[in-house]
């Protein structure tokens, strides 16, 4: 009797592990006719720490092929999730799945910076063309222009910090110069989470701060996911810091750090980049948000409603506009340089899609206009890989909220406001 | 004189489970320990084997201090236990049990499992010698522990309750096996209950009470001392 | 009222028990008797379910009780005083005894077993707020018997309350303990103290290697020439 | 049995012995021979590069095992360890510019010494308590990697260099398998030598060990470190494989993974480990399409073997061989049976 | 460092503390109870959470009323899981039940995280507060959530503590830590015991979790850094010691808001690791421990 149960529960593991196989083939053996079939891979983190961003990425993609009706040309488009879970190991592995199980043609966006430069070394050993990863850090950088090689990583999606941080440098010092805010000392606390984001966004604004005159106080990471900012907060307190910047791209984090400097009376004026990135940030924080300045993506122009409202309707939640609005941006952008290559070159495939990119991509000669958030998308050898940064073409506006909503206050161009100061900060 | 002990004593908190304690014992005897349950003799043997260090008092083992030695250190000097409640290494094989002995005990073997083998079969060890220990008996199991503190070359042997759980048809043979063990020249300390097996093999015997030694000799002398009745069987006036 | 039919049991591989039987009837005081390590303990283990039989039958006022969890034979009205007390040391001496009670919901009952056992024996009334563990061993023994009694026991179970008390300490014991039966409560005493126990008993078993050598009353037990012999040191 | 024995002439029995010495017996030597000829059996570079992941995980897992399953002390800080040897290697390849092969043992090395102080702090220590401290001087680790940001760049994340100048799996397949055959020889060669002895004795009985004459102290320190050196190799392997290193390596996920393949895999038995990442990484790789269903049938088979089967493998394997020698024993009757 | 700033520290470490006091008891009631070494504690958090956000924003639930469900919720859910794993485990166990109770804590973990994170999304489900407001008091400014958040911890803490203290059945919880034989013969069940004590121990996590939903919005790996800072504070006074941990979480916060505000944030792990493991060479069981063959 006492064997006999036993050899049944290993008999029920079995049936298990087995039943798990049976029903993984039954995935596997979909494979398409005669038609032409461009498939499309798509780096995402749809588990582990950064799953709510993948699965913003997995909506917005899915709906901008959607809207093309999966069809580039008489392609049909077939799109392979790749599951990264923000995990290089991990990441490649989905990566390797993808290209040798599924043949992807292309790759195109990705999250995390540590999971992009692990890819790069795959895309560059099988010559699939990964377009507009996301992953922002100088490390990608340095890779890209270690070796040709990893041009196979066309470009990035996002534009390196430290071209960023110029925007609030410039916001600031026109408030001061115009008179709109007389700080009461030129003191600065930079912030931000121990992330390869945080991390750069807090050196590249130490740096241009300091450039501006501004003396940085103290410099402080915390822990991905810290709510407790209290110690910090007192620090910069008891600092007396007049300004206050950085970005903690881990939302419950953000909306720690914002609340508790509201209720522990942080006499400072903040900037909390990323912080429009959190979807919905204003039902975690509250009316402590109220005059942050943001350097984001915002949804301000009628094409840009539109699709916050669709994508809306369609999911149940509101895109953010950087992990929604640009990535939908970056997939259009996708679908038009396929159609271009189709165009050119009669096929779709790695080669030509490779070939397109670097004669017409890197060249600035192919841009995308027609965005959501960016007026214009432009790539060229002297910012590669990343995208041109200035006015008419990749630059975020400065925004500040109030009561959740945004108001764009620099560049001039857009602005709808000026800028605010919270009478704590005078 | 090969081991003595001068004033031991060992503390747990408050209670003093061993007190003042003296005992000498002579090459090639076997000497027995005898009490009440509680009466601290465990606890005696546990200060000689190194698994307490005492608070007070000397230990010497031929005419060296031993006194806060660790039990390995003890075990390379010449003195070997067995536990009440028999100890083994449950997934080794039994030869590897006595092996490891043979291997760590202090003394370089040219063939360490001929000699552990050896060992099983002077301790009249009769199961397959590669059956796990897992899977013996009592009675083998206590061979066993037998040949495996013999392994380590021990002049020395403590042993804690070897007759235990012995059916009484078990017992004239171990009696005999340990006797035939002090005969190889090893002297023994054996804390005892049967009183059949203390009388059959021990050559002197001392008795523990709450911890203090109330009297030490031979053992029919121990035997008729009303100190001891006493203290095993009780008070005699009880209305 | 208890029956022990041919029990063999023990620990694993390691049997203890071989064909042990006996029987105790109600209102008697009984000892089993023997030497350190022959399964007297092991005994009561059995009676009380923490261990269970391999081989026999254990009946308890007409009800097969081997088998049975722990708790269960508890509940029945077995209460075990452990050798070693089974205090919780961290809890009161009342609150010790409250747990002893633990199987009775009727609180004025509680209360009158409390009185009872405070009766018994005044020093734990005395020291009710005191931890267990901080107390000496002849207070400690005391509080497991009244432990043991708040449970309002058809059977008690006691092991060794002898165990490293002083002689006068022991006298007082077994003399509660004599006491108990006056009251109708069963004891089967577990004692390696052969003359004192045999002095207080109704009657006895003697236990040797696991096995029970010889039975009778305890004036019987007392004139028994291998008894006589073999603990009491009587040649 | 004995006339089958009796029947092997003498060279055989002789090299069968031999090699018994280094843990390998027949099948072991076919399934690794048959392993080693992979790479020119099997085109597909993804399931190649799933056996490089599955022979890391082995090795890890095998060292894990030799701590966990020998000395009964499971290393909760064993991906700190990892991390540390991974990071060693890099640095130096990176500020020193010292090949990463030297690196990797440097890596190796760097994490023995870690593992041999951690060790002598807390092997005093019972099991449980050894493996927390452990867990915590892993995690300390692992802040410091990510504080210290000068010189590891903390969560920016370090670039560094390939073994090779490819990411074709081929090549970094023959390294982990060296490594893994290496690892797997050395750790059975131990763990059937006298050492191993004194691994399993205190493992398994530390006060029994300690009169037979084992130094739990001596002892229990090398086997940590041993196990300490195959995780800082591991970790050299993977910084040089993978390409980034991030402080996110030394989490405490990673540790989790690896005792679980070593535990499905069967406690106290080296091969099982290794046995077990061929079938618990293909498999959970090969259910990616699930997304969280993996991890919550992840964590439901982990339940399942706990509760009904927690020897593992391992121990599956010994319990059949257990039932047909069994049959055998009734076959040739009751004479032959080895308790009688 | 001026007394505005010290007091600050000390409000803010104390806050911390009252949260980790929280968690850490449940851990180590299970672990004196059971010997289970609970590495899914953290999840019961995060179900807390939850369940607060649901009843807060779905059941239209006030604050107080949302937290009372959640800890009820905690309780039924950590209930389950034990009849479902840890009794047949126990009845299957033959030696290493640390080791194995501890995997199959770790599958719960697996199983809870995933399960969450399939079922309700990866979105951070939060509220931006549960009363708003702030008190200030003597240069102080703290927000009412942390203040209640925290009394309501303090009074769960104080709830359960007279639940263990003054009631039968809490007695024989502890009963079975003190002496399990004991506690059998007493008549007591233990599978009951067993299962009330791993619902008790989710129940205060849940709590926790629930009450810091303003400060910390419901989110699936939500847990692990909780579940860390009990095991900090577990482990500094010494396992299965219940009373210490009281004492212990408010030195761990303490620890974390001083090292955090003297050496920057990303050294407090380092320090409070680094206080614990000389604690813990020292004496080796725990500032408070009692000597535990584990």
């Amino acid at each position: 009797m006492k064997k006999f149960t036993k050899l049944g529960s290993i008999f029920l593991v079995m049936l298990l592990v087995v039943t798990l196989f049976a029903s993984g083939c039954g995935q596997k053996s979909s494979s398409d006719g005669d038609s032409k079939v461009l498939t499309v891979g798509v780096d995402l983190p749809l588990t582990g720490p950064s799953a709510k961003a993948g699965q913003e990425f997995k909506d917005t993609v899915t709906m901008a092929f959607d809207e093309v009706g999966n069809k580039i040309g008489d392609y049909n488009v077939k799109l392979v999730w790749i599951d990264d879970g923000a995990d290089p190991q991990k990441g490649t592995s989905a990566y390797e799945q993808a290209v040798v199980r599924d043949k992807i043609d292309v790759g195109i966006l990705n999250w995390n910076s540590s999971v992009a430069v692990a890819l790069m070394e795959t895309v560059a050993k099988y010559q699939i063309p990964h377009y507009f990863g996301m992953g922002a850090a100088g490390t990608i950088n340095e890779k890209w222009a270690s070796d040709p090689k990893y041009h196979y990583w066309i470009n990035k999606g996002w534009a390196m910090p430290d071209k960023m941080t110029q925007a609030y440098v410039d916001v600031v010092s026109q408030a001061i110069e115009k008179g709109q805010w007389s700080p009461r000392n030129k003191k600065l606390a930079i912030y931000g989470d121990d992330t390869d984001w945080g991390r750069s966004y807090g050196a590249s604004m130490k740096k241009r701060f300091t450039d501006a005159g501004w003396q940085v106080v103290n410099e402080e990471y915390t822990k991905l996911g810290e709510t407790d900012m209290y110690p910090l907060i007192a620090k910069m307190k008891s600092l007396d810091v007049s300004l206050v910047a950085g970005t903690i791209s881990s939302p419950p984090s953000i909306a720690a750090f914002i609340k508790q400097s509201r209720e522990q009376n942080l006499k400072a004026l903040m900037i909390s980049d990323a912080l429009g990135e959190t979807a919905g940030f204003y039902s975690l924080t509250g009316n402590a948000s109220d005059y942050i300045l943001d350097n984001r993506p915002v949804f301000t122009t009628d094409k840009a409603l539109k699709f916050a409202a669709d994508f809306k309707a369609k999911y149940g939640y509101d895109p953010s506009p950087a992990a929604g609005g640009q990535v939908y941006d970056y997939t259009r952008f996708f679908i038009k340089c396929a159609n271009e290559t189709l165009k050119e070159h009669g096929k779709l495939d790695k080669e030509t899609l490779f070939k397109f990119s670097q004669e017409k991509l890197m060249t600035g000669q192919i841009t995308f206009t027609d965005g959501v958030v960016i007026p214009e998308y432009k790539f060229d050898k002297t910012s590669a890989p990343d995208p041109v940064v200035g006015e008419k073409n990749y630059i975020f506006p400065v925004v500040q909220y109030f009561e959740g909503k945004a108001t764009v206050v620099w560049p001039d161009a857009q602005k709808v406001g000026d800028l605010k100061i919270p009478d704590y900060a005078k | 004189m090969l081991l003595k002990t001068e004033g031991v004593e060992k503390r747990f908190g408050g209670l003093v489970a061993v007190k003042d304690v003296s005992i000498t014992v002579n090459k090639g005897e076997i000497f027995g320990l005898i009490g009440p349950n509680g009466a601290g003799k465990t606890t005696f043997l546990n200060c000689i084997s190194g698994f307490y260090k005492p608070e007070k008092g000397k230990i010497t083992f031929k005419e060296q201090e031993i006194t806060g030695l660790s039990p390995t250190q003890l075990c390379h000097k010449g003195i070997a236990r067995t536990f009440q409640i028999v100890r083994s290494f449950p997934k080794l094989s039994a030869l590897d049990n006595v092996k490891v002995a043979v291997v760590y005990g202090g003394k370089q073997h040219k063939n360490p499992e001929k000699h552990a083998k050896e060992l099983m079969d002077f301790v009249g060890f009769n199961a397959a010698k590669d059956v796990l220990a897992d899977n013996l008996n009592t009675m083998q199991l206590k061979r066993l522990e037998l040949a495996r503190a013999l392994a380590t070359n021990s002049e020395l042997l403590l042993l804690d309750e070897v007759a235990a759980g012995l059916t009484p048809s078990e017992l004239p043979d171990f009696i005999d096996l340990i006797r035939r063990i002090r005969d190889s020249g090893v002297t023994i300390i054996c804390i005892e209950h049967v009183m059949k097996f203390i009388m059959g093999v021990c050559d002197r015997i001392a008795v523990l009470n709450f911890g203090a030694k109330i009297a030490e000799g031979a053992v029919e002398e121990i035997l008729n001392n009303p100190e001891v009745m006493k203290a095993y069987l009780g008070e005699e006036n009880v209305h | 009222m208890l029956k022990l039919c041919n029990i063999n049991a023990g620990y694993g591989k390691l049997g203890v028990l071989w064909n042990v039987s006996l029987e105790v009837n109600e209102g008697k005081f009984v000892a089993l008797l023997g030497p350190n390590g022959v399964g007297k303990t092991t005994a009561l283990r059995t009676i009380s379910g923490i261990v269970t039989p391999s081989q026999g039958e254990i009946w308890f006022m007409g009800k097969k009780i081997s088998g049975l969890p722990v708790q269960q034979i508890t509940r029945l009205g077995i209460s075990y005083v452990t050798d070693d007390g089974c205090l919780f040391s961290g809890m009161t001496v009342m609150e010790n005894l409250l747990m002893g009670a633990y199987t009775i919901k009727d609180k004025q009952k509680v209360k009158n077993s409390l009185e009872k056992v405070f009766e018994l024996f005044p020093r734990l009334a005395e020291r009710k707020k005191q931890f267990a563990g901080s107390m000496s061993g002849g207070e400690r023994k005391m509080l497991a018997i009244a432990r043991g009694l708040m449970l309002e026991p058809k059977l008690m179970l006691v092991d060794e309350p002898s165990l490293g008390l002083a002689p006068k300490l022991v006298l007082d014991v077994f003399k509660t303990l004599k006491e108990l039966t006056t009251i109708g409560v069963t004891v089967l005493l577990v004692e390696q103290n052969v003359n004192t126990t045999l002095k207080i008993v109704d009657s006895g078993y003697v236990l040797e290697q696991g096995s029970i050598v010889e039975e009778g009353s305890s004036q019987e037990l007392r004139e028994n020439d291998h008894i006589k012999k073999t603990y009491m040191g009587i040649a | 049995m004995i006339s089958e024995k009796s029947l092997e002439t003498g060279f055989v029995k002789n090299l069968k012995h031999n090699l018994g010495n280094f843990g390998l017996s027949p099948v072991a030597i076919g399934l690794f021979v048959l392993l080693g000829f992979a790479p020119y059996l099997i085109g597909d570079e993804y399931i190649l590069r799933l056996l490089v992941i599955s022979l890391l995980f082995g090795t890890l897992a095998m060292g894990f095992d030799l701590s966990a399953g020998y000395i009964d002390v499971a290393n909760w800080g064993y991906a700190g360890l990892m991390g540390l040897g991974a990071y060693t290697s890099a640095l130096l390849l990176t500020n020193l510019g010292i090949s990463p092969w030297i690196g990797t043992l440097a890596g190796a090395f760097m994490a023995a010494i870690f593992g041999l102080l951690i060790g002598v702090l807390t092997l005093k220590m019972d099991g449980m308590f050894a493996a927390i401290l452990a867990w915590f001087i892993g995690l300390i680790l692992m802040a410091l990697t990510t504080s210290l940001t000068g010189l590891t760049r903390g969560a920016l994340g370090l670039n560094v260099d390939l073994y090779f100048n490819t990411g074709w799996s081929k090549p970094y397949f023959y390294v982990i398998f060296v490594i893994c055959i290496v690892t797997y020889i050395v750790l059975r060669r131990v763990t059937n030598s006298n050492l191993g002895l004194a691994f399993s004795a205190l493992g398994q009985d530390a006060e029994a060990a300690r009169t037979c004459g084992v130094d739990p102290m001596k002892y229990k320190v090398i086997n940590f470190t041993i196990s300490c050196f195959v995780a800082g190799l591991c970790g050299g392997f993977y910084a040089h494989f993978m390409g980034i290193l991030t402080p996110d390596i030394m989490s405490t996920k990673h540790t989790v993974e690896v005792l679980v393949i070593a535990y499905i895999g069967g406690r106290r038995s080296i091969w099982g480990p290794l046995l077990a990442a061929f079938l618990v990484v293909p498999v959970f790789e090969y259910l990616n399409f699930l997304m969280e269903f993996k991890y919550v049938i992840y964590g439901l088979l982990l339940i399942l073997v706990m509760i009904f089967y927690p020897g593992g493998i391992a121990h599956f394997y010994n319990y059949i061989v257990g039932i047909f020698n069994e049959k055998k024993r009734k076959l040739t009757g009751p004479e032959s049976n080895p308790f009688a | 460092m001026d007394s505005t700033v010290i007091s600050d520290l000390l409000v803010g470490g104390i806050l911390r503390g009252g949260m980790y006091v929280l968690m850490a008891m449940g851990l180590s009631l299970v672990f004196g109870v059971m010997r289970i070494p609970n590495f899914a504690h953290g999840e019961f958090y995060m179900l807390g959470a939850y369940f607060s956000y649901f009843a807060c924003t779905l059941g239209g639930f006030p604050p107080a009323i949302a937290i009372v469900l959640a800890g009820i919720g905690g309780f039924v859910c950590g209930a389950l899981m034990e009849k479902v794993t840890f009794y047949p485990l126990r009845k299957r166990s033959r030696g290493d039940w640390i080791m194995n109770s501890f995997l199959v804590t770790a599958g719960l973990s697996f199983i809870l995280q995933n399960l969450a994170q399939a079922l309700v999304g990866t979105d951070f489900k939060g509220v931006p507060q549960y009363w708003g407001g702030s008190i200030n008091f003597a240069g102080l400014s703290v927000s009412t959530d942390r203040i209640v958040g925290f009394l309501i911890a303090m009074a769960s803490v104080a709830i359960f503590w007279l639940f263990l203290k003054k009631t039968r059945t809490g007695n024989a919880i502890r009963a079975v830590s003190e002496h399990e034989t004991g506690a059998m013969l007493m008549g007591i069940e233990l599978n009951k015991i067993h299962t009330l004590t791993f619902a008790l121990s989710s129940m205060l996590a849940a709590i926790a979790g629930a009450a810091l939903l303003s400060i910390i919005p419901a989110y699936p790996t939500m847990g692990l850094q909780p579940l860390y800072k009990s095991w900090f504070v577990v482990i500094l006074v010494g396992l299965g010691n219940i009373q210490a941990t009281i004492i212990g979480g408010f030195l761990v916060g303490v620890i974390e808001a001083v090292s955090s505000f003297s050496l920057g944030a990303m050294w407090q792990d380092v320090v409070s690791l680094s206080i614990i493991i000389l604690v813990l060479l020292v004496k080796p069981t725990g500032l408070f421990g009692k000597k535990m063959k584990v």
